[in-house]
């Protein structure tokens, strides 16, 4: 049983005891466990079920990279599937449930997969569930998907709050083991300025569990030391809890700080994302320790070495009573001594090697533990937990040479150095056949912004297992890295670390070397995904044989721990089977993020009230306050109409248009984009920014144009106004200021650099209100200042001066086809000058009104919408805007487009009013009907609605619409689809559904 | 625009007595660079620089971009002046007082809750006292001034200034301190 | 071959699963071959398929510089639909879509077809409109779509939240016979059906050079030697402008990095799939239960299968406003691809300038659920020089003005 | 994740605070060009696998355009310069022979 120690525990603070509930128990545990070490220390060796054959799981590791032990954790606003129990802080009221599994961790149906596992090979489903095809779809994929994922969907809002940080530096170092720290000292001294993050909450990594010594101190001392030297630095950024989990191009680098995950509802941010530029990182980020391959090693109980040893240093806790280590290393033996110390019964170690190994196995001898050389495990007996196994021979085929009871096995496949970051932007690896390992290869870096490599590699990650060899080599590293980032000063920090003498370990990558079919077949791979020895050699017998195509096949590597104990072994059971060398079938890529990260961290600050700005006009809150149903307009929220009580919105909209063609209406339209076009050339640029002529403009005018893409279709429109000598104000669609106005400055820098045009984007200097209908006239005249009279401002005229005390510039334009100013005032008088209009209005019953009224006012005139009438496939040719396109002119934005085949073809559909014969509203988008069926069958059309709306005016259904040769077809009816219901005839007719003289606006 | 405040471990507050103009012109010309300084007493800054004298500040924004920032009191005059002193040159001078918003950050910590929002380099060797340069905060455009150490004013425009102003209150909400540099 | 089912599995199983054989073969290159495909992506195998299955062309090799299908058709969001707005690509699309079907069964390879449904959120008045349209388009062409309201949204989607405040979910255009399928699967077993009418894959053999004669192309240098054919075909995604380069003619085709990403695997939560195209993102679970995520592409090339940061950070932000649940899971993995983007963002399959060269390329963001429309049409193509599928995607499109502009339904086309 | 450094403010630049412009040096034609010309100019991109000269704009910045020489396979850059020529100045043709020799690239080598 598991049990916890009276002694030991260097990072556990036992006076501070918590408790947590795991499956609505409640145990306890002590503050610096993690949620593992506290489950261990209550006996709870059952955590969770595999993936897919619902296999007991148990805790086999100590770190990120565990596979098995993974949790609900939370509950409500603060839940989160999958957290790892082994980089989980215990914290007081932590509440914990196990997963995957039905009804119950203990009893779970799921389990019988396992029984059937021999007819779920890897790559089953490619080969089943094929015929007949509707049970694809109603049987099997259903059942199959219900069996998908582990951890519970949530369901509760992120109660969490998130930030982002922006970090320089010139060197970042990741991993603070005593590579990390010494590479950060040796940069530190140069003066750079250097970040070092480390995922766990500790400092030091493997290096006090093992016993190194550094500089003559026990290496917890040091790095005690080394982490006071660094704190003091004004050029050292230090942060634990913080995972560099992403390398990428140009020295950007993520950093993960979980700021608050052991500490919730505190406050302070959950997580905070570090996006770090640098000019050097160092991965300093130690390495995994490797499974080995035997049968039954997925039983809880069987764990890794160096995790065993963690619990009993880290953490007081024992995993286990009787504890056998199977081993190729020397590693190991330093798990068998520590259990003999604390008591612990260590029946046997297995070492693989004929040879044995070093100094290590000549204390474990001395210790009075048994050893066994060239021995392995045919098999781990048990279920839910390990009860003993069969020890077998190495060299041979599994035959049984002795049954052993224990309740944990402690194995140890070598160490594989973490070259994740290295390899996340390209870094590429060597294969170091006498240490059995990928390292990094010095000579082909991930290369930065200036051509040279950015990422170097320190200690146990670079492939150095000795702590005299890795504090060295960390000196070396920190130090060229501070170099390439411009440091200065020439001193390199030396530190000098004495450890044990070990022999080399011997590759072991299936155990014993010829086990039968059967022990293959419980021989795990992916613990998580249920991959076995099996799978990858089906795999590469059905000829998968590029790592990739195995990975895909048999799901390898692709669980949750993305591979990290799983991969090497399954790559070098795959090269086996291929008769391949292992450097030869290579890694499968390495992404990022380094082990799972929040998705809410990476939006940070982006959620709810800060997911997007709006765009608001200075009468927003006025909007606001008087119930306007919003639409989101280009970044802006514009009021779509503003709906009094008991109306609906289509009567809000409705009442509007009445009101505003009968009376009075009021709009926003502040919104719309402004530019100031300036200089002795301006005239020349705006005529070949619009397909108008512009230079010729008077002072004092107003000219409507349009303004197409180089491609030739209609892009923006918008009335342009002369103000003065050599300047023009042109406005765009609401849509469309920041795009035309960068256009606009695109093309003075860029192709007229030469021309003297001066722009300034003036939109948001102005609010602008558009006051229409036949009260417009009288209400200005009451706010009094200046002469609106049809003499003093005929229409397409503007001209400034004063309303109501607020100096503004009036334009006589219109969009709706009433009587119509449209007056822009600064923006901070915006507000006032509104709220003036309405209550001087009042007495003409002026209202407000909003887009969709906006819109079916100008749909009554025939006046297109961009957008609308215009998708981007639209020139304004076919709109009947041939009196809007300058024939004067060489050269416009769009002109030589215009005169390709497509385009200057009479055939192009083109606009014409649409009038059902009963009236109706034609449906949003509808399509004509033509006769017949294209080559692909499909049925062929002559034209399409581009806007429809019910007409209050007209009180009938109006549209408009591109037709095949539409404008010489007037009186024709066409048949237009509908949704759900039959075609419905409709008339083609003038779009000028409207007041076609225009007596209305010119008065 | 509304006088607000919003004290965490750096206090944002919205500064609206300010006018601002926007002028574009060739800054390399010494004809402009001489009316300006006559119209203003002011320098044309140096690149990526403000510079500050009486209150009225002119602050480089591209090769051919000013902005001119005074108190409200100055509008009409500077205005008139800076019409009568360029009047002669190829300039596009506005008024952009409405059309902005500026927010001033103060504390201890103004260079990290910055970095909480624009992708730049805050330190303060890289950005000195006196720098201007325009950035993006989050997901909008924007520009700083480092005014003081203990001090940076921020402008954006006026249409996003609540998103803005509940930008920076939140980066300097207590509680989410990073303390790089303590 | 043997045939895959259920009895063949039960037997293999009693024998240690020891008949399996190869899924396809890895040959030793020919001098010659009547076709060439450049490209063991979904496009490419899928043409060879349908060259030897419907004109009974079999002396074909399909030339892959990787492993087949690593290329964007083994990286790709498996969005499966055919509502497309124009005529030319709604009807490839849905020629696709169609053949997708069966394909489990026309390959005897589960593909895992799955016609969960798709949905395209509908989140400003404009985008309404948009939709709308599509689903009159479609109502002529054959493809059935329908808009449906908000209610029928959140009860398709429970996990959506469809009240805003920002972009409320306003309705949907919904395809119910969309979906999505097995990628690496729909590459497999093409494969396979190829090797087993003889043709050749050759994998790792990358194409460095094209031979002509007389303006006609004679064969390819690969870095396995020189290999002669009658007609090639060029289906190579991200790469098409490097081997058109090879041809001497120059595409309307820029390649750009795009990025996708998975959480960690949960419980089903979700059954369909959703694209919300206002703030930019979409999303579906897949049968193992991660949520696979995708957004929008860098715009600047890049042949580097990475891409920026950033894109992601802007797509999760999406996410999390439509479905607050995703805030609580991580990110598990994220990649690229590289995407071959047109000037109308629509694909290219054509002649070339170069005599019995044909290219199949530009599929951009969303060419996966094409793929077996796609070699539907331009093994037609190939073989008699002309197919009604893809008479509207020639090259020459661009000199004439005659688009295939699909963004006008303000939609990103994945 | 790129960073460039803008020739006009002179600072470096994050990639979120750039806009990205496609190919740089097209020539504009326009009424009268020749069909293929035009054709040449909208849509006929080198798109290559190597060395690229491309446009950017320093949007959250000083505004303005610029021209990058850029591998698009490794990302290095080779120097950014204004936008007001139609030839990579000498200076980033000798940085980039500097790297790649024999470069070649459209008209340019
Ligand atoms: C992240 C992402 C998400 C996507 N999401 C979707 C989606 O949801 N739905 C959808 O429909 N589409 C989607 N797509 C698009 C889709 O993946 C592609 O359009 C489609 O896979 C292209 O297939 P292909 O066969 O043309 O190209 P690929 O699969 O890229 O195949 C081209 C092959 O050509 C090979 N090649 C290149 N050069 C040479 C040479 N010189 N010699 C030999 N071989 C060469 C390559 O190695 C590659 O294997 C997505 C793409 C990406 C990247
Ligand atoms: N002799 C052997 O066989 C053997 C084997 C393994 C380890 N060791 C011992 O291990 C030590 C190795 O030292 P080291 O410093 O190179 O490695 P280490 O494993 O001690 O330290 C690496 C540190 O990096 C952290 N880390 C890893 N990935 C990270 C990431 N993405 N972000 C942030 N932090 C991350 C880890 O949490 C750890 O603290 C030495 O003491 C050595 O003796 C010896
Ligand atoms: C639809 C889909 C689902 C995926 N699911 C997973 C997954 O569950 N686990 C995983 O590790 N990767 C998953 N991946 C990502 C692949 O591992 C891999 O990153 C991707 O195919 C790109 O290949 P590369 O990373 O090797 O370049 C998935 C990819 C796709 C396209
Ligand atoms: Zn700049």
């Amino acid at each position: 049983m598991s049990t916890r120690l009276a002694n030991y525990g260097r990072l556990i603070n036992r006076a501070k005891a918590v408790n947590f509930t795991f499956n609505g128990k409640v145990f306890n545990g002590f503050e610096g466990d993690t949620l593992a070490a506290s489950l261990l220390a209550n006996d709870q060796m059952l955590i969770g079920r595999s993936f897919k054959y619902h296999r007991p799981r148990g805790v086999v590791a100590s770190g990120g990279e565990e596979p098995n032990a993974l949790i609900n954790l939370g509950v409500e606003g603060h839940f989160e599937p999958n957290a790892r129990a082994t980089t989980t802080e215990t914290f007081n009221g932590l509440t914990a449930e196990s997963q995957n599994h039905f009804p119950s961790l203990e009893f779970d149906i799921g389990a019988i997969n396992s029984k059937l596992a021999r007819f779920l090979p890897a790559g089953f489903y490619y080969k089943m569930f094929i015929h007949p095809r509707s049970f694809w779809k109603h049987i099997y994929e259903p059942i199959i998907r219900k069996s998908a994922g582990l951890g519970k969907a949530p369901k509760s809002r992120d109660a969490d709050k998130y930030e982002h940080y922006y970090h320089f530096c010139e060197v970042m170092i990741v991993g603070g083991g005593i590579a990390g720290l010494q590479a950060a000292k040796s940069a530190a001294a140069t003066g750079v300025r250097v970040l070092l993050v480390e995922q766990t909450a500790h400092w030091g990594g493997r290096a006090p569990v093992d016993g190194v010594v550094i500089d003559g101190m026990p290496a917890q001392d040091w790095i005690t030391v080394t982490l006071a030297d660094l704190s003091v630095r004004d050029n050292v950024v230090i942060r634990n809890r913080t995972q560099g989990s992403g390398v990428y191009d140009h020295g950007y680098a993520l950093a993960y700080e979980r700021i608050a995950d052991h500490t919730p509802g505190d406050g302070r941010p959950r997580h905070r994302l570090w996006r770090v530029r640098c000019k050097q990182i160092v991965t300093a980020t130690g390495g995994i320790e490797r499974p080995l391959s035997f049968a039954g090693n997925d039983i809880p109980g069987v764990m890794l070495a160096a995790a065993v040893r963690d619990y009993v240093l880290n953490y007081g806790v024992s995993p286990g009573d009787r504890t056998v280590v199977v081993t190729n290393n020397d590693d190991a033996y330093r798990t068998a001594l520590t259990l003999k110390q604390a008591g612990l019964e260590v029946p046997v170690i297995l070492d693989a090697r004929a040879e044995g190994g070093g100094d290590l196995m000549g204390e474990a001898i001395a210790a009075g533990i048994r050893v066994e050389l060239g021995r392995g495990i045919a098999q781990v007996l048990g279920g839910k937990r390990v009860t003993g196994l069969q020890i077998c021979s190495q060299a041979g085929e599994g035959a049984v040479l002795e049954e052993i009871g224990c309740d944990v096995v402690a194995m140890s496949g070598g160490w594989s150095p973490v070259v994740h970051l290295w390899s996340h932007c390209g870094g590429k690896l060597n294969w170091d056949a006498d240490q059995a390992m990928f390292r990094p290869d010095p000579n082909q870096p991930p290369l930065g912004a200036d051509g040279a490599g950015f990422v170097r590699v320190a200690g146990l990650a670079n492939g150095h297992l000795r702590s005299a060899a890795i504090v060295a080599d960390a000196s070396a590293q920190g130090f060229a890295a501070a170099k390439a980032a411009g440091g200065t000063t020439k001193r390199v920090v030396l530190a000098k670390a004495e450890d044990f003498e070990e022999l080399p370990l011997s590759p072991v990558w299936l155990m014993p070397q010829g086990a039968s079919y059967k022990l293959r077949s419980k021989a795990w791979l992916d613990f998580q995904n249920d991959v076995k020895v099996t799978d990858v050699q089906l795999a590469a017998q059905e000829g998968f044989e590029s790592v990739e195509h195995a990975k895909r096949y048999t799901t390898l590597g692709m669980a949750t721990d993305q591979g990290k104990l799983s991969n090497i072994n399954g790559l070098a059971v795959l090269s086996k089977s291929l008769n391949a060398e292992i450097p030869d079938v290579g890694t499968t890529t390495f992404r990022p993020p380094y082990t799972a990260i929040s998705m809410a961290s990476l939006a940070g600050e982006a959620r709810g009230e800060l997911f997007q700005p709006i765009r608001k006009t200075p009468m927003h809150d006025w909007h606001d306050s008087h119930s306007a149903e919003w639409e989101p307009v280009g970044g802006w929220r514009r009021t779509y109409a503003y709906v009094r009580p008991g109306e609906s919105v289509d009567q809000a909209v409705q009442r509007e248009v009445t009101n505003t063609r009968e009376k009075l209406g009021l709009l926003d339209a502040s919104t719309l984009g402004k530019i100031v076009v300036k200089g002795p050339d301006a005239g020349k640029f705006l005529d070949m920014m619009y397909t108008n002529m512009m230079s010729s403009l008077k002072l004092g005018r107003c000219r409507y144009g349009l303004m197409c893409s180089e491609n030739g279709f209609l892009s923006d429109d918008g009335v342009v106004a002369r103000i003065g000598d050599q300047t023009w104000l042109c406005h765009t669609t609401s849509g469309g200021a920041d795009r035309i106005h960068a256009q606009m400055e695109e093309w003075l820098q860029t192709e007229w650099w030469d021309w003297n045009v001066w722009v300034v984007n003036i939109t948001e200097q102005l609010a602008q209100v558009a006051v229409v209908g036949p009260n417009a006239r009288k209400v200005l005249e009451k706010l009094g200042g200046m002469d609106v009279s049809a003499d003093a401002l005929p229409f397409m005229a503007w001209a400034d001066g004063k309303l109501g005390g607020i100096s503004g510039r009036v334009y006589r334009i219109s969009f709706s086809g009433e009587l119509s100013y449209e007056i822009a005032i600064p923006a901070n008088r915006g507000l006032e000058f509104w709220e003036m209009l309405v209550e001087a209005g009042a007495e003409f019953d002026a209202m407000p009104y909003g887009t969709e009224c906006l819109h079916i006012m100008r749909a009554e005139k025939g006046f297109i919408m961009i957008g609308d009438e215009t998708d981007g496939t639209v020139i304004p040719q076919d709109l009947g805007l041939n009196w809007a396109i300058s024939k004067k002119k060489d050269d416009f934005l769009g002109k030589r487009a215009q005169e390709r085949m497509f385009m200057d073809n009479p055939d192009r559909w083109q606009l014409v009013g649409l009038e059902t014969l009963d009236g109706s509203v034609l449906e949003d988008g509808s399509y004509a009907i033509a006769t017949g069926q294209n080559a692909n069958g499909q049925t062929n059309t002559e034209g399409r609605v581009t806007s429809t709306y019910y007409s209050p005016t007209l009180k009938k259904g109006i549209a408009m619409g591109l037709v095949f040769h539409g404008p010489e077809r007037m009186g024709d009816v066409l048949s237009f689809t509908r949704i759900g219901a039959a075609p419905v005839k409709a008339k083609i007719v003038s779009p000028l559904f409207y007041d076609p003289e225009g007596k209305k606006s010119n008065v | 625009m509304s006088d607000r405040e919003f004290q965490g471990y750096v206090n944002v507050k919205q500064d609206t007595g300010q006018i601002m103009f926007t002028l574009r012109a060739d800054l390399s010309s010494t004809k402009i660079k001489a009316a300006m300084k006559l119209a203003t007493g002011v320098a044309v800054p140096k690149r990526g620089s403000c510079q500050v004298v009486a209150g009225c500040a002119l602050a480089w924004m591209s090769p051919d971009e000013l902005l001119v920032m005074a108190p409200f009191a100055q509008a009409e005059k500077l205005r008139a002046s800076l019409d009568a002193a360029l009047s002669e040159q190829h300039v596009l001078l506005e008024d952009v007082s409405d059309a902005r918003a500026k927010f001033i950050l103060s504390g201890t910590h103004v260079r990290e809750v910055l970095a909480k929002l624009a992708p730049m380099d805050t330190h303060p060797e890289k950005l000195p006292v006196g720098s201007f340069t325009r950035t993006r905060f989050a997901q909008v455009a924007g520009a700083v001034f480092l005014e003081q150490d203990d001090l940076i004013s921020v402008i954006c425009f006026r249409s996003v200034q609540d998103y803005v102003y509940a930008l920076f209150c939140d980066a300097a909400s207590y509680g989410s301190e990073v303390l790089v540099r303590e | 071959m043997k045939r895959n089912s259920v009895f063949a599995v039960a037997r293999e199983a009693m024998r240690q699963h020891s008949g399996w054989r190869r899924t396809w073969a890895n040959p030793e290159p020919k001098k010659f071959y009547d076709v060439i495909i450049i490209g063991a992506g979904g496009h490419g195998l899928a043409t060879a398929y349908y060259l030897g299955k419907n004109f009974g062309i079999t002396n074909v090799a399909v030339i892959e510089k990787g492993w087949l299908g690593g290329g964007n058709t083994g990286r790709n969001t498996t969005i499966i639909r055919s509502n497309y707005l124009q005529d030319p690509s709604a009807a490839i699309y849905e020629k696709a879509r169609s053949l997708y079907e069966d394909l489990s069964q026309d390959l005897n390879y589960n593909v895992m077809f799955s016609p969960r449904g798709v949905m395209m959120l509908a989140q400003t008045q404009h985008e309404i409109r948009g939709y709308q349209r599509t689903a009159h388009a479609n109502s002529l062409q054959g493809v059935k779509t329908e808009f449906i309201c908000s209610a029928r949204v959140k009860e398709l989607c429970p996990i959506m939240n469809i009240d805003g405040p920002r972009y409320p979910v306003l309705g949907a255009l919904w395809q119910a016979r969309g979906g999505s399928a097995r990628h690496d699967a729909v590459a497999w077993g093409y494969a396979r059906a190829c090797s087993d009418m003889g043709m050749h894959i050759l994998q790792k053999t990358e194409v460095t050079g094209i031979s002509q004669k007389d303006g006609t192309v004679t064969g390819v240098d690969t870095s396995r030697g020189q290999i002669g054919c009658k007609k090639l075909g060029m289906v190579v995604a991200g790469h098409a402008s490097v081997v058109a380069e090879m041809a001497g003619f120059q595409l309307p085709i820029e390649s750009v990095p795009l990025q996708a990403l998975v959480s960690e695997p949960i419980k089903p939560c979700m059954d369909v799939v959703v694209m919300a195209n206002t703030v930019h993102g979409y999303m579906s679970q897949s049968d193992k239960g991660e949520m696979v995520i995708g957004g929008g592409t860098d715009a600047y090339n890049a042949y580097t299968q990475r891409g920026s940061f950033h894109h992601l950070e802007e797509t999760v932000r999406a996410l999390i406003e439509t479905f607050p649940m995703v805030s609580r899971l991580k990110m598990l993995r994220h990649w690229g691809g590289i995407v071959d983007v047109t000037g109308d963002r629509s694909p290219i399959l054509s002649k070339t300038p170069l005599g019995n060269t044909f290219i199949n390329c530009g599929w951009g963001t969303g060419g996966f659920k094409a793929i077996p429309g796609s070699g539907w049409g331009f093994a037609e193509l190939m073989a008699k020089g002309e197919s009604p599928l893809t008479a509207e995607f020639g090259l020459d499109r661009f000199r004439v003005g005659r688009f295939i502009d699909e963004s006008v339904a303000a939609g990103v086309a994945h | 994740m790129l960073i460039l450094n803008c020739p006009y403010c002179g600072r470096d630049k994050d990639e979120t605070e750039l806009t990205a412009g496609g190919e740089a040096h097209l020539k504009r034609f326009g009424p009268g060009s020749s069909d293929q010309d035009f054709e040449g100019y909208l849509f006929g991109r080198a798109n290559p696998k190597g060395l690229h000269f491309e446009r950017w704009r320093c949007a959250a910045g000083c505004g303005k355009w610029f021209h990058a020489a850029r591998c698009t396979a490794t990302l290095e850059i080779f120097g950014t310069y204004k936008a007001q020529t139609l030839e990579p100045p000498q200076v980033i043709k000798d940085a980039i022979t500097a790297k790649r020799p024999g470069w070649s690239w459209r008209n340019f080598s």
